[in-house]
């Protein structure tokens, strides 16, 4: 999935992105407008977990103006996201980022692919996991 | 005073400390939480798909029970609950469609729901109802020189229009409530920054990270403990520095208390033997450092 | 023959009517039922003359002005605005349902609200159909 | 018997195509019999056109002309014009609108040209009634009034003043100069604004056609282009700058301090005080507001020491009336309150300020004396974090406008405060890098590469004060990397906002703004300094965010403008005003209630309304609200509108 020799890779760019069906999907979950996006990094420059993630969440933005669904879809970004909204309240033109990545999520989810299992977590083994944890993960990784 | 108050999942196993500390305080202060009758699981976090309504029907049926009691608001403890039903009653009462949609599916309720609960964070029940003044004059053993770290996190002031301070990127809502209580809550780097959540479950080393930029930030400016009012906040602050000391060799720890448990603290001066154990980095030599148990040894 | 509602607009210079310009100059389209009179503003609309277009065979009458605050001459759509409120009123009484008369700010740039808002009024028209002529 | 001539346009094919315009002439002849000329042709506006309408009136001696063609605000002047020329009045002449209002909104040809005989009969019913009517004449006041003494005020009355008309400056602080005079040093050549401003200062207080009211407001301004009734609020002025000598020694007795406002809060003045050394009126001004009394037991300590006597505590405020023929409103910009970026924390850390606080701490005459220090504890930063876009760019929770000025004096102030501090470091947080002007560019560029100043693509999230450091939070997008800079210091580009005065004079005069408040003009590419209230113009910032070159060639602009206006002898005014019908007149005074521009009046002999002509704007307003009928539109009375609406329903009940 990742590319060991990190090479940059050719952006894809769909055209007649309005008909397209993963465009579509992510519209109808977040009920965002990504196309409002104009790349000021203010999602990004606050994000907690940024170090974790593989593409930025401006870079999320932009790839989904373009329409680079695989790129969103294989990356480590949408699964590390916290959802602690602070790219969303700050988002100077209203777009609810989180909820596009969520959207990302949902796809992948719907589409019965997951890249985590809640149930190899080193942690719950030990039964130490709070339920609070354990619910939040299973919505979030197995999207019951 | 009595109010309907919801529990939610955590406060009945790991963080029954949290519950009992929260009940016996407001006992003290006249304030009766009355559990809901048939609550259920909110759903922990609120799903920003919104093409799914199935993912926010157990926020709504504990709704629904609220309105069956005849009542209209519904005090929580837990952050997290406090932001799921509070925003599944909003996206439900921004679409009256929506709401034919829930009630008709929700059939065999003997109620229809109508969104007109209002979900109020303790914190918030006691600004607003109870008033800090109030409070302050209650207490009987003032926290003096204990210095504190609000933690709010992410769910007490996001999204905006749910925060529980309208001044969503400076809150002092929980500072006032420190205050009061005659504690000096200092304000710190990462109050309002997310400490991992559910990222504990699969990525531990990620809420381990957030741990030890949080405590240390907190250390910097001289916190000697985090105040917290989320189960999945505590659990990613205090239990994780067990995690956070073995990836971070220069990690120093740091007890986090539930909010309760200082109100609690300061009400009676007591602090429950059976909530020591409840803590992974013990919070006792520091009480007893700051004077603040009057515990007679039986 | 099927009914074709018969419309008078009475329109401000300043905004409304230049936003019917605009309209045209984008190449709008909308339904030919309608025939303008162009008043400086919509404030010189005596609600008498909505009365003797009823009277004199029209089915419905579109009054457009200015914004609330943008009126060139101050504030003479909020004279209008009180005049046909009084009007819609008395509408009823002489037999006229209210929905025949339409007072809307349309400002110049809002060409598109403008044909919007006259195929909008023109089927209200025609679902009305023709208007009583109690007052002929 | 009168005689109508109808002419009917083609428009090429833009009427053509839909209207049936040979159908359309035929068709008009034939239902008025006082129509006894009607022809189509190609192109109406063309000279041949002209010449058609020319030769049919004089051929044809007609007294009524309906044009039939495009919209009347495109060619109604050029037929009325061709009209004149053939001896015919202009008001004979109407326009019937069957392009923009028919052809080109309809397809079905049949109902078009149905439709198109329908407004050309019901303006054929409009002009038959017309009469000729001749413009209102009123003499021009040859004046102007130039409402704020910022660099764009100061331009534009020293260019009015040097054609020769009166100007009268007003300004609402102590002296001119406006936010200009509080800068450093301006981009892109790094010359210093002081010295650049205070010539032009000087020549406007020496100017002999300039009267200068400092502390002064416009209270109200009545009247109609060419005559304008200006009301002025003056402060009252507790020092007489003719006799003030500018010694100081009130200042030093007086002993309250206040936070200076020239200083933007970063110094202190007196209650007695000069804003700064080159003020123009150079006077003391008292600010009556932190001063402890003006009666002697209370404090009187400024008057005692005056050697001048120059300062008369029993002053008043003054109202001043002047009459001038138009105005420039230059009332500027102020930045976008710092207090609503709690995320930056400005408010609760004494070095996060904003880009007119930092101009004032480089300045040469400025609080530190042009040495960088930071407001905190006078120490010099070593590191200095620049946050472009604060408050601009951000319609969610600030403005949605970009402020144009920011990347510039951003990249400005890095630089000045790098030629200050060797060793310093200078981190500039920018969304976009905007450098259109003349030599911007290059500028931004020579910051990088001969300064290192070090730009971070993408906005800064958080501010934090840590000891007495500045944590800043950010992300570099085009490396995708977090970005933590400890710094000394803090500065925010705020967003230009309009002036508080802007935001005032705009509700008081009527004058129209975008959502956030800055002036709108007539046309934003073609009219960009005058507005849509004739008389008025625009200059510098009160029209939206401007650099100085740009404030100073709209100030030049705008008394172009002006003085066009200034330069003919009478201003000419649309005669369609209203008319008393006398004997239906009750003197109720309904008219006169309505009337916005108080052109209705009562006759106290008479006991009926009149119409001051030249004050009627031609609303039409009274016409509506008189009960009795007696006031009437010229050339668009009741029986005009009647005999329209029969027209244009003619065959349907």
């Amino acid at each position: 999935m990742t590319d060991p020799l990190k090479r940059q890779q050719t952006l894809r760019i769909r055209s007649n992105i309005e008909s397209d069906d993963i465009y579509k999907a992510i519209v109808k979950i977040s009920q965002q407008d990504v196309f409002r996006c104009y790349q000021c990094g203010d999602c990004s420059s606050g994000c907690p977990v940024l170090e974790f993630m593989d593409i930025t969440p401006t870079a999320l933005m932009k790839l989904c103006q373009a329409g680079d669904w695989e790129t969103i879809l294989d990356s480590r970004t949408i699964f590390i996201c916290a959802s602690c909204l602070q790219c969303s309240s700050r988002c100077p033109k209203g777009i609810d980022v989180a909820a596009v990545v969520e959207a990302f999520r949902e796809i992948k989810l719907r589409a019965g692919e997951t890249i985590r299992r809640v149930q190899d977590s080193p942690l719950n083994r030990a039964g130490k996991l709070p339920p609070i944890a354990l619910v939040s993960a299973f919505r979030k990784y197995a999207g019951v | 005073m009595e109010i309907l108050y919801y529990p939610g999942c955590t406060l009945k196993n790991n963080a029954t400390n949290f519950e009992e500390s929260a009940l016996a305080a407001m006992k003290h202060l006249d304030i009766h939480l009355k559990e809901l009758d048939r609550w259920y699981c909110c759903g922990t976090v609120f799903s920003m798909a919104q093409d799914n309504l199935m993912l926010k029907f157990g926020a709504i049926r504990n709704l629904i029970r609220v309105a069956e009691q005849e009542q209209d608001r519904l005090v929580t403890l837990c952050s997290m609950c406090y932001n799921t039903l509070r925003r599944a009653n909003a996206f439900m009462r921004s679409d009256p469609e929506r709401l034919r949609k829930v009630n008709d599916f929700m059939y065999l309720e003997p109620q229809t729901y109508d969104g007109n609960v209002r979900v109020m964070h303790l914190m918030e029940l006691l600004d607003q109802d109870y008033g800090f003044e109030r409070l302050k004059e209650k207490v009987v053993f003032p926290l003096n020189g204990l210095k504190l770290g609000a933690y709010y996190g992410c769910m007490l002031v996001r999204p905006q229009e749910f925060s529980i301070d309208a001044n969503y990127e400076s809150p002092d809502i929980f500072e006032r409530m420190l205050n009061s209580i005659g504690a000096e809550p200092l304000d710190f780097l990462y109050r309002l920054e997310c400490c991992g959540a559910y990222q504990t479950v699969t990525d531990p080393e990620v809420t381990c990270q957030r741990t030890y930029a949080i405590i240390n930030s907190a250390r910097r400016v001289g916190c000697e403990a985090l105040v917290t009012s989320c189960p999945l906040c505590a659990y990613n602050l205090d239990q994780m520095q067990e995690e956070t000391e073995k990836l971070f060799a220069d990690f120093e720890s740091l007890p986090v208390f539930y909010f309760s448990e200082l109100l609690y603290l300061c009400l009676t001066g007591r602090f429950k033997q059976e909530w020591y154990p409840k803590h992974h980095v013990d919070p006792k030599p520091l009480l007893q450092e700051k004077n603040l148990i009057n515990e007679v040894v039986v | 023959m099927p009914f074709e509602p018969k419309i008078v607009c009475f329109l401000c210079k300043w905004c409304t009517y230049a936003g019917a310009d605009l309209a045209g100059t984008s190449r709008l389209t909308y339904q030919p039922n309608s025939i303008a009179i162009r008043l400086m503003c919509s404030s010189r609309l005596d609600p008498q003359h909505i009365l003797e277009a009823f009277k004199k065979g029209a089915d419905g009458v579109f009054i457009g002005g200015c914004h609330p605050g943008d009126c060139h001459y101050q504030n003479g759509n909020y004279k209008t605005l009180r005049r046909i409120t009084l009007l819609k009123r008395m509408l009823p009484g002489l037999g006229i349902e209210p929905e025949r008369v339409n007072l809307i700010w349309i400002s110049a740039s809002e060409g598109g609200r403008f044909a919007e808002k006259m195929n909008e009024f023109t089927d209200t028209i025609r679902r009305l159909g023709p208007a009583p002529r109690a007052l002929s | 018997m009168k005689k109508i001539g109808v002419f009917v346009c083609h428009c090429g094919l833009n009427i053509k195509e839909t209207v049936d315009v040979v159908e359309v002439a035929r068709t008009v002849k034939e239902q008025n019999k006082e129509v006894v000329f009607a022809q189509d042709y190609i192109f109406m506006c063309s000279d041949p056109g002209q010449n058609l309408i020319k030769q049919t009136i004089e051929e044809n001696n007609l007294d009524k002309v309906v044009v039939a063609c495009c919209s009347p605000t495109l060619h109604e002047t050029t037929f009325r014009e061709a009209a004149k020329e053939a001896g015919l009045n202009e008001f004979q002449l109407e326009v019937a609108n069957i392009r923009e209002q028919c052809s080109w909104v309809h397809t079905d040809k049949q109902l078009a040209t149905k439709k198109a005989i329908k407004i050309i009969n019901s303006l054929i019913e409009k002009v038959r009634l017309n009469d000729s009517l001749e413009p209102v004449e009123a003499p021009m006041t040859k004046k102007a009034l130039v409402i704020g003494g910022g660099v764009a005020g100061i331009q534009a009355a020293l260019d009015i003043a040097e054609a020769g008309y009166p100007v009268v400056l007003v300004e609402k602080s102590p002296s001119i100069g406006g936010h200009m005079a509080q800068l450093s040093e301006t981009f892109p050549t790094l010359d210093c604004s002081q010295c650049i401003l205070t010539p032009k200062m000087v020549s406007v207080a020496k100017h002999k056609n300039i009267t200068i009211h400092a502390n002064s407001e416009v209270d109200m301004i009545d009247g109609i282009v060419g005559n304008f009734k200006v009301r002025i609020r003056k402060k009252a002025p507790y020092v007489d700058p003719n006799m003030c000598t500018i010694c100081n020694d009130c200042a030093e007795v007086c002993p309250v301090w206040v936070p200076n406002e020239f200083e933007e809060g970063l110094a202190f003045r007196k209650a007695i005080y000069i804003p700064f050394p080159q003020a123009i009126p150079a006077t003391y001004t008292l600010d009556i507001d932190n001063c402890l009394g003006l009666s002697p037991i209370a404090c009187g300590k400024c008057r005692e020491v005056c050697e001048a006597n120059a300062i008369n505590y029993d002053s008043y405020d003054e109202i001043i009336e002047e009459d001038v023929g138009a105005v420039v409103v230059a009332t500027g910009f102020d930045l976008y309150n710092m207090e609503k970026m709690q995320e930056y924390g400005y408010g609760k850390y004494p070095d996060v300020i904003d880009g007119l606080m930092f101009e004032r701490i480089l300045s040469a005459t400025g609080p530190t004396g042009g040495q960088v220090r930071r407001p905190s504890d006078g120490k010099v930063p070593k590191s200095i974090v620049f946050i472009q876009c604060c408050g601009s760019r951000d319609p969610e929770h600030h403005n949605s406008h970009c402020s144009r000025i920011c990347c510039m004096y951003t990249a400005k102030h890095a630089k000045l405060y790098k030629h200050n501090v060797h060793d310093g470091n200078a981190y500039i947080f920018y969304i976009d890098i905007r450098s259109g002007g003349k030599g911007y560019e290059e500028f931004i560029q020579d910051s990088v590469e001969k300064e290192h100043i070090i730009y971070i693509r993408g906005k800064a999230a958080k501010v934090f004060q840590e000891k007495d450091e500045l944590v800043v939070w950010g992300v570099d997008t085009l490396t995708g990397k977090r970005v933590e800079v400890r710094a000394d210091m803090v500065v925010l580009a705020m967003a230009m906002v309009p002036s508080q005065g802007t935001l005032d004079l705009a509700k008081k005069l009527k004058m129209s703004t975008n959502e956030i408040g800055f002036l709108t003009e007539a046309h934003p590419k073609l009219r960009p300094v005058e507005t849509v209230k004739a008389g008025f113009f625009l200059a510098g910032a009160a029209q939206g965010p401007k650099d100085i070159p740009d404030t100073v060639s709209q100030g030049s602009a705008a008394a172009s403008k002006a003085l066009a206006l200034l330069s003919s002898d009478r201003i000419f005014h649309n005669p369609e005003t209203a008319l008393v019908v006398e004997e239906y007149c009750c003197g109720c005074g309904i008219c006169v209630s309505v009337c916005p521009y108080g052109a209705r009046v009562i006759d106290p002999k008479k006991k009926i309304a009149l119409v001051e002509e030249v004050l009627c704007e031609s609303c039409g307003s009274c016409i509506a609200a008189c009960p009795t009928g007696a006031s009437q539109q010229k050339n668009l009375t009741d029986s005009q509108l009647s005999n329209m609406l029969n027209a244009i329903l003619k065959g349907v009940s």
